[in-house]
């Protein structure tokens, strides 16, 4: 087994990253870059060995750290992977690595950028790799804050507008969970924050189940983009520039669905078993909700933005079956929509980045003007679609699976859904990458080989893991079982 | 004399310099009033001192003592502040001093 | 060569020669073209090999996938009677169009992208044939679907060919759902997805253990739904015509003779298991026959040569359904094979006189001389006379086995609608072929889209010597051998015996023939009399009769209907969505926002910024509580 | 020391009276030095004669003069001694309602009454407050320290920074 020290070099290595951009000059923005992008891979490797090293025979918690940070009050460094840590690291690292990439050609206050970027990388580490409550929470907030800059300074289309409203409702959110998590504690006997004993110290205690877990499924649920309290999230994503889009999309959001899986159900599998189908049902709405919102609007950054509403529906119903299929489909879906997102905004942000437009219905024919940028696009529509052959497939296919077998009625609704997803997709397509060529977007530039290098990482991923999905769920599957 | 009166001796004092500190415009004027409430801090403390039975009778000369220290520097800020506002206004009054108001 | 490597072959071929032409070569047209058509001729000799050469019993060709929880899948190719036969059929039709589209997409600035996605269709078309399993059935059906959306949108820059294109996915992915609920739920009931062992399971006599008879309805109705998408019945038949927007090859090969022949092989696939659902079957036949019917009635009236043949597909692919669903695996399969090879023809006649006249307008057509293409004409012919099912030509047979199929008691209803498409069919398609070679000075017809108009399928006409280019002579020199002889009974005899349905193969004798074979020549007169004459109007028995003509023109009005109703509602749905979104969500949440802000300021207006205020304030509030503290 | 106590007391109240009432802002001054006198003679009632040296030294003989520096310097003989009636009327109510909220929280406070203990005489000398002042509570002083250094270094700070600002 690997050197347990191995998770917290991958925590290190934004901050290292964050430490080299504050110390390169400013003027200097080659070399921040650069720096950036070489702690970025550093991760991005040492995720990948991370992700070989599981060994999966033995599952479980491995790669343990443990130290005392706070004793007084119980607070350890505890960090360990397990084989969902493992994929949403791994996520994490990409996302990181071609987010830094698509970033190249950043000329506004690059330095600062590049810091925040790193900060909210960090954060997200921590949180997956985090087994103590209370520093997962940490690092959670960690993650959060630096939305708020890097919406507000380089973001577009009301940017100070969406940079509020989305600290304000993350804000919120945090404001239920830490009341929750303080009462798990409290509930767990005061002494350790650490999830495991947090499970088994507060197993037979129902009522306390019941009473806190809505508290830290919405707190964390709003993050994740629960119906109907992700009105920040398309927001967020449209103002938000591209990287930062990847990020929030891509892992920010994330960081909900696995505290729900980690926290609200992993440690209060009772309460998780009550409210189940009341939150079930909001997952479901959310998916068919966000698929017809996202038919309605114009903007190529809404169109996804609803459209992560719509796929994070499809993860929190995945977890809501309580099942291992369905949980495997949830995390397998965080995945692949993670890395689809990061597509998604790193295509559209090319085009941006040109144009200064995004209004699907001034452009058209963008697959003649810009072939290889628009192919970038049409994969990431296909993958949200769900077509097989990417990764998406099998996830939505694992939760439709199970959404069934629990929830009937509900399984029907989301299936049901896939065609209004395929509407609003094929809309913006038809709309913008084919049809009659605006003359205006003549002289776009198409991709050049080195702005390709972070979009074909991103779509090898999404076909690799489309054909061989096992690599990621038997991984998953060690940790939530199997039927 | 018992501790009931020093301590209401503190109270008139530090009631008359309340008084002082809201009712006068001129800020000189407020800050006598608030010299006056820090002598009747003080003077509370050591009454405490005397007549409490204290395991160690220097905390409360001590405090005093870093009353008077504290007051000294609360002196030079507020005066120098002054100084500034009476230049820029060519008058003391408290009533144009309204940065704070919402 | 062992069966499991010419499967593999077989199936690898495309994708490989797909993955290479997309990614290496997409601006290097003739390499893109070489390569997909080496590809193509692998999965050919393959599956001809495999055809020709079976195994006596079903074998398996696999390799594990992967595991998901309970979920075993394998990847691979099943080799039996129904597998083969549509194997081969793809092999054989996919690597003619591979050739007709050398000469057809010959200069088009696409080609090298063209020939790539003929290479994705063919390894998903053949995947999902070879399919052992309906999940990867599942899969590589929604490939085809991709596939079919890609191509159907070929000419993106078309704004009518990308609204087509997003209408088959949508009208497709309807039945889709569909198919995957009863995918999931059939899984759930006999816990495989193998076929073979659902074959077996569904095929014992009486229903399989533990299944309600109301739950295999249900369960066939579901996958019934996906049939009805892929193979375009009513009420998802309105994407098929529309779909003629895509490049006439792909018409040929995608919607008429393999893609839309999913449905109806998924059907065939499952034949056990919807044998068990009588009750459905009923239905089925129902919406079978209808659909047979009402498209043929719009076929009557199009002037477009591609639609005529699309209606057509339409109404033929509900009598491959008939024969199904009245209980012959063979009726099905042996018409789905004849109709792959003469509606592909046709379609390739119809490109070739596209690509040489620059129009889709029969009428035009013919006026400008399309008889003059003798080859091409011949080729017409032969796949005209195979559709309206004249004796000796191959849909003849293949219709024949369809009609007896039906010939039950009980059935009767069905079996005289059967007998009035077939009617129809003969009518509309003799109309067809004599408003192309028969053009005559007398003629009412009314040419819709003059000849070299830019609004053909080709946008251009092609001059020069009234011939095809020989690429695409050269498919339809084959074909028609093929439209001519493969219903012949010793195929038919040569199929069943594959099937293992041999007494499904029933020999019609002479008398039982009279009835079909009068009714198909009465067709043909009919046509004879309102187009074929000398001096005929050629303006057709419809449009005598002026609202119907419309009401046929405009396909029943059903489009209308859908953009009215369901479209028309979605929409409104999506703008209630959208109204609670904007308003709703993101007014409550604004408004809480606003609505702080404003305490906020009011609160503030009381900071008046004055230091006596302030203190005055603190002081009294402490008064008031040193008050209550020392009063209580 | 009854007598002296009640006198000096007296003086207190008078001085701080005076303080707070009269219009010309130097005689308020003088007001203040007596109350602070008079407090630090109570502070020697009270048996430490160093930290009413302290209060004379720092307070009467610093602040006070410091003041009337100001005073001088802002040139304030204002006239207009012009707060409204009002305002030292509400000032009176909530200074007086203080008054006797806090003297009814002393009076129900059940102190103990009767004359001061005893002085143990060796721990109210200088000597004891300077060991403890360094040793016990070192840090106090200290800060103490620190904070009058940044006071004087806040206080020309402000002066200064703002008088340039204005020159240029």
């Amino acid at each position: 087994m690997g050197n347990p020290d191995l998770l917290t070099y991958i925590l290190l290595a934004p901050i290292a990253a964050f430490l080299a951009t504050l110390v390169i000059p400013g003027k200097n923005e080659t070399a921040i870059k650069a720096a950036n992008a070489v702690f970025a891979g550093v991760a991005l490797v040492l995720s990948i060995i991370v992700f070989t090293q599981y060994d999966m025979a033995k599952g479980g918690y491995q790669l343990v750290t443990d130290i005392p940070w706070i004793d007084s009050i119980g607070i350890r460094y505890t960090v360990a992977v397990d084989g969902v840590g493992v994929v949403l690291v791994l996520l994490n690292a990409i996302v990181f690595f071609t987010g830094v990439l698509t970033m190249w050609t950043l000329k506004l206050r690059v330095k600062e950028y590049f810091a925040f970027m790193a900060l909210l990388v960090f954060g997200v580490f921590g949180v997956f790799i985090s087994l103590d409550v209370f520093v997962f929470f940490f690092f959670y907030e960690v993650a959060v804050l630096p939305m708020y800059p890097l919406i507000a300074i380089w973001g577009s289309t009301k940017k100070e507008y969406s940079a509020m409203k989305l600290t304000l409702y993350l804000m919120v959110g945090s404001a239920l969970l830490f009341p929750g998590l303080i009462a798990l504690f409290v509930g767990g006997g005061s002494s350790s924050w650490n999830i495991e004993f947090l499970a088994v110290a507060l197993k037979n205690q129902p009522e306390l189940q019941v009473f806190v877990y809505p508290f830290i499924y919405v707190g964390f649920g709003i993050l994740a983009g629960m119906w109907p309290f992700h009105g920040w999230s398309p927001t967020g994503h449209v103002a938000a520039p591209t990287a930062v889009s990847m990020l929030h999309a891509g892992v920010l959001m994330k960081l909900g669905a696995f505290g729900i899986l980690r926290i609200a159900i992993g440690i209060l599998p009772h309460g998780a078993e009550v409210w189940a189908p009341l939150f079930a049902v909001t997952a479901t709405v959310g998916i068919v909700y966000g698929a017809f919102v996202a038919m309605r609007q114009n903007d190529f950054k809404y169109v996804i933005g609803f459209s992560s509403v719509s796929h994070m529906g499809i993860v929190l119903l995945g977890l809501n079956t309580l099942s291992p299929d369905g949980t495997a489909g949830a995390v397998f879906q965080m995945f692949a929509h993670g890395i689809m997102t990061a597509l998604f905004f790193s295509a559209v942000g090319f085009i941006y980045d040109q144009t200064h437009d995004r209004d699907i219905r001034n452009f058209g024919g963008l697959s003649k003007q810009v072939p290889i940028a628009a192919g970038f696009f049409i994969v990431a529509a296909l993958c949200g679609m769900g077509v097989p052959g990417f990764a998406s497939f099998w996830a939505e296919f694992l939760v439709f699976l199970q959404a069934l077998a629990t929830w009937p009625v509900l399984g029907v609704a989301a299936i049901v859904g896939l065609v209004f997803t395929a509407l609003y997709a094929l809309r913006v397509l038809g709309k913008a990458m084919f049809g009659p060529a605006n003359p205006q977007w003549d002289h776009l530039k198409d991709a050049t080989p080195w702005a390709m290098v972070p979009r074909v990482i991103l779509i090898g991923v999404l076909i690799l893991f489309g054909f061989f999905p096992s690599w990621i769920l038997d991984l998953i599957h060690t940790t939530v079982g199997s039927n | 004399m018992n501790l009931e009166s020093f301590l209401l001796l503190a109270l008139i004092l530090f009631s008359l310099g309340l008084y002082a500190v809201m009712s006068r415009r001129n800020m000189i004027a407020i800050l006598i009033g608030i010299e006056l409430m820090l002598n009747a801090a003080s003077l509370n403390f050591m009454a405490f001192n005397r007549f409490l039975p204290v395991e160690d009778p220097t905390v409360g000369q001590i405090f005093v003592l870093f009353i008077i220290g504290l007051a000294a520097a609360e002196v030079a800020i507020a005066l120098s502040i002054i100084l500034i506002v009476y230049r820029q206004r060519k008058r003391i009054d408290v009533d144009d001093i309204t940065e704070l108001k919402g | 060569m062992s069966h499991a490597n010419l499967a593999v072959a077989t199936l690898l071929a495309p994708l490989i020669a797909f993955a290479v032409a997309l990614i290496g070569f997409r601006k290097k047209h003739d390499i893109a073209a070489a390569i997909a058509i080496l590809g193509g001729f692998v999965s050919l000799v393959g599956s001809i090999w495999l055809l020709l050469d079976p195994a006596p019993t079903a074998e398996l060709v696999t390799a594990p996938w992967f595991q998901v929880g309970g979920f075993k899948l394998e990847f691979g190719a099943l080799l039996d009677g129904r597998t083969l036969l549509m194997g081969a059929v793809v092999g054989l039709i996919t690597f003619c169009i591979l050739i007709y589209s050398l000469g057809y997409m010959k200069d088009d600035p696409g080609k090298g992208r063209f020939f790539a996605f003929l290479g994705l269709f063919e390894w998903s078309m053949l995947s999902f044939a070879y399919a052992p399993n309906l999940l990867q059935g599942f899969i590589f059906w929604e490939l085809v679907g991709l596939a079919s959306f890609l191509l159907i949108g070929f000419w993106y820059h078309k704004p009518s060919a990308v609204a087509a294109a997003k209408k088959a996915f949508i009208m497709t992915r309807i039945g889709d759902v569909g198919m995957f609920v009863g995918l999931i739920l059939l899984f759930g009931d006999v816990h495989t997805l193998d076929i073979l062992e659902i074959g077996s399971i569904f095929g014992a006599p009486g229903l399989p253990e533990g299944l309600s008879a109301g739950r295999v309805e249900l369960l066939a109705g579901l996958l019934f739904l996906g049939v009805m998408g892929k193979s375009a019945q009513f009420p998802l038949h309105t994407w098929l015509p529309d779909a003629m927007e895509g490049p006439t090859p792909v018409s040929a090969l995608l919607h008429s003779a393999t893609m839309v022949a999913a449905g109806v092989f998924l059907f065939a696939r499952f034949h056990e298991l919807f044998m068990d659902a009588h009750g459905l079957m009923t239905l089925v036949l129902a919406i079978a026959v209808f659909t047979a019917i009402l498209s043929s009635t719009m076929a009557m009236v199009a002037n477009d040569m591609k639609k005529i043949l699309a209606f057509s597909s339409i109404s033929q692919l509900g009598f491959m359904i008939m024969g199904l669903a009245a209980g012959s695996l063979f009726a099905g399969l042996f018409h789905l094979m004849t109709h792959a090879l003469f509606k592909a023809l046709l379609f390739m006649t119809a490109g070739a006189y596209i690509h040489h006249y620059g129009t889709n307008d029969i009428v035009a057509i013919g006026r400008a001389g399309g008889r003059k293409m003798r080859v091409t004409t011949l080729g017409l012919f032969a796949g005209g006379f195979a559709l309206a099912g004249v004796p000796i030509f191959a849909g003849f047979w293949s219709k024949e086995v369809i009609l007896g199929a039906l010939h039950h008691d009980g059935y009767m209803v069905f079996l005289v609608g059967a007998y009035i498409a077939a009617f129809m069919t003969a009518y509309y398609t003799f109309r067809m072929i004599f408003l192309v070679v028969l053009p005559n000075a007398n003629s009412d017809a009314i040419v819709e889209e003059p000849a070299g108009a830019q609004h053909g399928d080709h946008g251009h006409a092609h001059h020069g010597p009234d011939k095809a280019p020989l690429p695409m002579r050269l498919p339809i020199g084959l074909l028609s051998i093929g439209a001519v002889i493969a219903g012949l009974p010793f195929f038919g005899d040569a199929v069943a015996g594959l099937l293992g349905r041999p007494e499904e193969a029933h020999h019609a004798e002479i008398s039982e023939m009279i009835l079909p074979v009068a009714i198909v020549l009465a067709g043909v007169a009919l046509a004879w009399l309102d187009f074929g004459a000398k001096r005929a109007p050629q303006r057709g028995l419809v449009a005598w009769f002026p609202p119907l003509e419309r009401t046929l023109k405009n396909r029943w009005y059903i489009d209308a209907f859908y953009r009215r109703t369901v479209i028309r509602l979605t929409n409104a749905f999506a703008g209630l969505m959208y109204g609670a979104e904007t308003r709703g969500f993101d007014g409550a949440g604004d408004a809480i926002a606003h609505g702080t802000m404003k305490v906020g300021v009011g609160t503030a207006k009381s900071h008046t910024g004055r230091l006596p205020i302030f203190i005055g304030t603190a002081v009294a509030i402490l008064a008031i509580v040193s008050l209550s503290v020392a009063l209580f | 020391m009854g007598g002296i106590t009640g006198l000096l007391m007296a003086l207190a109240v008078a001085g701080g009276l005076l303080a707070v009432s009269l219009k010309n802002v130097l005689h308020a001054i003088f007001g203040l030095a007596l109350t602070l006198l008079a407090v630090a003679g109570l502070f020697a009632v009270l048996g430490s004669p160093f930290v009413a040296t302290m209060q004379v030294l720092i307070y009467v003989g610093g602040i006070t003069v410091a003041m009337v520096f100001a005073v001088m310097l802002s040139t304030v003989v204002q006239k207009h001694a012009t707060e409204s009636p009002w305002r030292r009327a509400g000032a009176a109510v909530v200074a007086l309602g203080f008054a006797v909220g806090v003297g009814m929280v002393i009076a129900a406070a059940g102190l103990p009454d009767g004359p001061a203990p005893e002085l143990v005489a060796d721990a109210w000398t200088v000597r004891q407050i300077g060991t403890s002042l360094l040793g016990d509570y070192n840090v106090v002083f200290e800060v103490l320290s620190v904070v009058l250094l940044l006071a004087i270094i806040g206080a020309i700070v402000i002066s200064r920074h703002e008088g340039e600002e204005k020159q240029s």
